[in-house]
């Protein structure tokens, strides 16, 4: 056991990874002599060497276009993308190219490449720097998209996550990285378990599902709803896709009522697949319809201005009260 | 400061690199002539029978396809030399990430009949085992390819390894951004690419100078890729500057650029109707070059038989061409378990979901046929 | 009133505007001379010139970023995009640019733009040529999506979403682009329609939504379920971002059963906001869980195969069955 | 075929345009001396004061920055030719698509403090509005805006105007897709459209080098584009340059394209640490090139009076360092309002329902406070 930050967490695992099969090479802007602008691999072009730590151009296309091609000649390419709103150029490399591979070429063609993009909010930064892009690769047949949000998952997540053979777009929540944890890391993890969410507070009376960033606002949220004799669970989903749907309709039919919270916007972000899932999988244990506490739909706004767009613990409790029938419902709803 | 071409001045050996004039004559052509001395009169009679074969290949295709059998062709017609020219050049270990009109390269790497025309008869979203003979499936998102090329000869480069990779797209593709960014790319790790354009004027409706005001090749120069510009449908130029391409990036003195300048003699697929955009005279124009004439009266020059030549190339078309129809009768229809195969590389719980599903929906309807449900 | 071809209705409605508005300019690939690959453009540029109906360089990023250009010029650009799969070089200019300009520039800068794409399945062609990404532009706040279903609407609609001063994206049903409709040309739409959805057929059983290719589907599908007793009530959506909930809720409070069709994959498609957003605006309504009848999770599989893929009237109506509890749930689901 | 320019070459009069090398002699440069022959000693005089103006701006952009006043802010210490040579060689009708880091384009602008500072502080998406000052605002996404330039320019071409479109970005940038796009598009269209390259060296941590194999400078003319490389630490070169290469995109004969080769002195932005990855030799070298000393050199051979002009300029820096406390101390800070409006330019119901859900919850808890709820 150590004490680690999230991102020495992330940076041990990918030096693990790079140890264990030499194979795996990292790629992005300002990867080498900086660390990265996150520091996540500070120190291991120092160690590896230019040829496994690779600063590339500054193209994100050509970053997962030709991590693509080193996966077709055999090799186990991990890509940082600089800020989450930067991984646009590169979307047609990973929608049309990466996904669909492993289809095109019927199973030929692996291509186990990670792209680790530092994401969400909270850090007082201008535009394209604290997005929630989720939802858009989620919706993509042929990925895999998974977040932790405690020290130990971004260790053993990521290196889950570079040894799976398909590709995973692995989320980091870049306002967590100065957390401490306990990390075991000498942890052989439950083969299969990156793709599981997990019970991280057991409760009686709702259930609340959270990813990434917010998995710590859920957990005070839960905290402050017992205060007001509310016993909430907590789920930390870990995997968007594909989502555990056994531990999340297990815990919806025991509680009967859902809330799921994101920084994304609500329309067509991550929380409606969760919630349209559930109804379909509890419809009878029901006794509200799913919550959604969610970003607005708005661009990410001004930093002034974040606190108001991202959910908190005072939203969350909000919701959990419409969920309760304790308030009225919103506008359009009924309870 | 600014460029003088004009992109419809005609072209000749004063614009690229020619082997073969158009009437057989042998130019000299010092940039690449030692590339093909080694080609006598037996390598060029091979070459024309590839060249013959792979014009057949391409008018079964079409004919195929207007018989229902394929769903979609798109014709390599007049690109016949730009395509064995080059893919002839290559060594069995070379990677090739070709684009969607490559069948005359596919051909060159021994690809079979029924994964010649698997993907376009709709049957799967691809026909080869890439990995069976060293080139990627086809590529339908123009450009896209040049950068797993780029990708892929990055990693050869860290092997060590001598093998190069080659990568094949059209004039129109050097508009996308992923095409200039795999020359990036290739450049900044001075990786073993030769990056082949056929330029064959035309994307779909569109004529070359819509997408460039200079040569092709001279803005490779730019991206710093040694370049070669050619006359496309002379194999000999293709196969000598893709050679001298190939060597070069064997050094590990970056990538190439090979700009091969020929002309799509046949519509851009057989859903096209090139006749509402383009001259007939263009293509008179352009027959007069063709690529198979012109070796036939070289070699005529060289007192080879033509004659026995033409048996002999007529006879491998007539094989090749039996065997795609023989392919097309014998190749099964994909069954439902190819729908949700090979989305993941191992088990996703919501596909898997999915997949039940529907087999028992298809079942009821098997039991409702059955009166049994 | 005039009976026009899907396509020809569309062609008609872009000479009219751009007939009324001369900064309205055509942009794409091969929409000259040969009219576009499906010849919606054909004969605009012999009448309108060439700089006018633009045939672009084959760089999609180029030409929807060439496009916010002009329309900070103050041109009003309609850009075509070839097929639905080469939408997504233009992603991030979509998304970061296109989406956020009117929000950066504090609403200083209008982008009245308007992406039309080819889009769906059900033509038998390749891959990239049959995909339905609206769960994409959707989700991206500042853009809005439409999908006209029949020949008029392609006419009114398309025109609505040109005078709009926001960007559009404009989906057209391709293999919708041969049916023949009776089109009224000097029908003058009410403002704010372009955004409404509406009801195409009323029932009280169940709401069927549907939108753009499968409007017709749904309709061939309640006409089967009235032959078994249920009576549908079918709702063109038309708008799929934003969504006139105004109408599917009050269809669905009626009905207290609601299916939603779309050929898109099901996970995180319009399908998963739908569900979600009509279970929290009518949960004391519904009788069942919101159904979803989709395409699966897979890429857009080849031709041979794509009629499994898409929805049809056997599977909407097994759907249909489901919701009204005459056959059993799916796995992992309950009534 | 193969380039041979080596990055690293010593840059100087062999491989760039200069006009006033620097130690303030003045160079005779053909290619570009007449652009410039009516900047007198007033003139000069001006450029240096704007030069002096600008990196007090930028250095008080990064004391607000350390003061918390500002989020982050990227300096542009090194950069004043670049900057003040192409910002003050523009008409007011051309209109200038940005980067980031172009605060003293913007001061030619007369773009004012508030507006400056405001997206730096986090208090809005942007500052300006772009047709107040015919500059459009930042654009952070790497080589998006240059699509931009492209398509306005292309609206100038088609409205017959006389005005030209300008956008800059970086030696980074160069790599992106959408720049190489943006040239294919200008030059496609003739458009009238300067590509204003600031090499400065760096991107964050990478140099130049990673980018490109040979000069930028080159690339751009591989797309036919009318090309000047020049000393981008030599105001008068950078000048004379960019109203040469803007004089020949408005006759009409296509798109121009300006390496300024310059070198960012500072950090990237104020959260990096340059110290990780660059050599303090490098720096000193390029100081020793700086733009100010250099003209200030030259005046000095002209007779200026530079202890006045130094006056004169602290003058004018004082002033403009007192506009942006104030423009600070003054900015209101966004309000809820803010977050729902410009969204969309006419209502949507779905974004009505959030904003009139969220002021309701906020109501709650203002009456909770008030022990009303
Ligand atoms: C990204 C993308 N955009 C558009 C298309 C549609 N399309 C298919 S082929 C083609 C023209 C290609 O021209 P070129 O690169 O010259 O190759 P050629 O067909 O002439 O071999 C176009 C526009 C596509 N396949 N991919
Ligand atoms: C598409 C994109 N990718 C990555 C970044 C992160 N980023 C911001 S500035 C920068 C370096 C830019 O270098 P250059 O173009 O040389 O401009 P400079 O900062 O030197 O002025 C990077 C990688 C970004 N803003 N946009
Ligand atoms: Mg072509
Ligand atoms: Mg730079």
């Amino acid at each position: 056991m150590k004490t680690l930050t999230f991102s020495q967490a992330l940076n041990t695992s990918l030096r693990a990874s790079m140890e264990r099969d030499s194979k795996v090479v990292l790629m992005g802007e300002d990867i080498g002599k900086l660390g990265g602008v996150f520091r996540i691999t500070d120190g291991l072009q120092k160690d590896f060497g230019a040829h496994r730590v690779i600063d590339t151009p500054l193209a994100e296309s050509g970053i997962v276009g030709t991590a693509i091609g080193l996966a077709f000649r055999g090799y186990r390419p991990v890509v940082e993308i600089q800020f989450d709103g930067f991984v646009y150029p590169a979307f047609d490399q990973i929608v049309s190219q990466l996904a669909k591979m492993h289809f095109r070429s019927r199973g030929n063609v692996k291509l186990p490449v990670t792209i680790r993009i530092p994401f969400g909010g909270g850090i007082g930064s201008p535009e394209h720097h604290s997005e929630s892009p989720e939802a858009y690769f989620a919706h993509t047949a042929g990925l895999r998209v998974v977040s932790p949000s405690n020290p130990q998952d971004a260790y053993t997540m990521l290196q889950q996550a570079i040894a799976d053979d398909d590709p995973v777009i692995f989320l980091e929540p870049k306002r967590r990285y100065h957390v401490r944890g306990e990390v075991d890391t000498d942890l052989v993890p439950d083969p299969g378990s990156l793709y599981r969410a997990q019970v991280v507070r057991e409760g009686t009376d709702l259930t609340l599902v959270a990813y990434g960033p917010l998995v710590k606002t859920a957990m005070d949220a839960a905290a402050a709803a017992r205060d007001e004799g509310i016993d909430i669970e907590v789920i930390d989903l870990r995997s968007i896709e594909p989502v555990d749907f056994g531990t999340l309709s297990a815990s919806v039919r025991k509680t009967g009522r859902v809330l799921i919270t994101h920084e994304a916007g609500k329309f067509g972000g991550i929380g409606a697949e969760l919630a349209a899932s559930l109804t379909e999988r509890c419809f009878d244990h029901l006794d509200h319809a799913p919550v959604r506490v969610t970003g607005f739909d708005i661009p990410y706004p001004p930093s002034k201005l974040e606190s108001h767009h991202l959910p908190d613990l005072d939203r969350i409790l909000d919701g959990v009260d419409r969920a309760m029938r304790r308030t009225p419902e919103l506008l359009g709803e009924e309870g | 400061m600014s460029p003088t071409f004009d992109p419809s001045t005609p072209e000749g050996p004063d614009t690229y690199l020619q082997v073969i004039a158009p009437d057989g004559t042998r130019n000299r052509c010092e940039e690449i002539d030692e590339w093909v001395k080694d080609i006598d009169v037996p390598a060029l009679e091979k070459l024309y029978i590839d060249m013959a074969c792979i014009r057949r290949l391409d008018s079964e295709g079409t004919a195929l396809q207007r018989q229902g059998e394929l769903g979609l062709w798109a014709p390599l017609l007049g690109q016949e030399a730009a395509q064995i020219g080059s893919g002839r050049a290559l060594e069995n270990d070379d990677f090739i990430f070709p684009s969607y009109r490559e069948h005359g390269v596919a051909y060159c790497r021994g690809v079979n009949p029924h994964d010649l025309l698997r993907m376009w008869r709709g049957a799967a979203p691809s026909g080869w085992n890439p990995y069976e003979v060293n080139m990627a499936n086809q590529q339908i998102v123009i450009g896209a390819q040049t950068l797993h090329a780029a990708g892929y000869a990055m990693g050869l480069k860290f092997d060590g390894s001598s093998a190069a990779a080659i990568t094949y797209f059209g004039d129109g593709a050097t508009s996308q951004g992923d095409v200039s960014e795999a020359m990036v790319f290739a450049a900044s790790y001075q990786a073993p690419l030769v990056f082949f354009c056929q330029n064959n004027h035309w994307a779909i409706s569109e004529p070359v100078a819509r997408q460039t005001t200079g040569h092709i090749a001279d803005r490779a120069a730019g991206f710093g890729l040694a370049t070669w510009r050619v006359d496309g449908n002379d194999v000999l130029a293709v196969m000598a500057a893709t050679r001298a391409a190939l060597a070069h990036v064997r050094t590990g003195s970056g990538p190439a650029f090979i700009e091969a300048v020929t002309y799509r003699m046949g519509a851009h697929t057989t859903a096209d109707d090139p006749t509402r955009y383009r001259d007939a005279l263009e293509l008179e124009e352009w027959a007069a070059k063709d690529p198979l004439d012109r070796i036939a009266a070289h070699l005529d020059t060289l007192g080879a038989d033509l004659e026995e030549l033409k048996k002999r190339s007529g006879a491998a078309a007539d094989e090749l061409a039996a065997g795609l129809r023989e392919a097309i009768t014998t190749m099964p229809d994909p069954s439902v378990d190819d729908l949700f195969a090979h989305v993941y590389s191992h088990p996703h719980p919501g596909l898997e979901e999915q997949r039940e599903n529907y087999a028992t929906y298809l079942a009821g309807f098997a039991a409702e046929a059955q009166g049994t449900k």
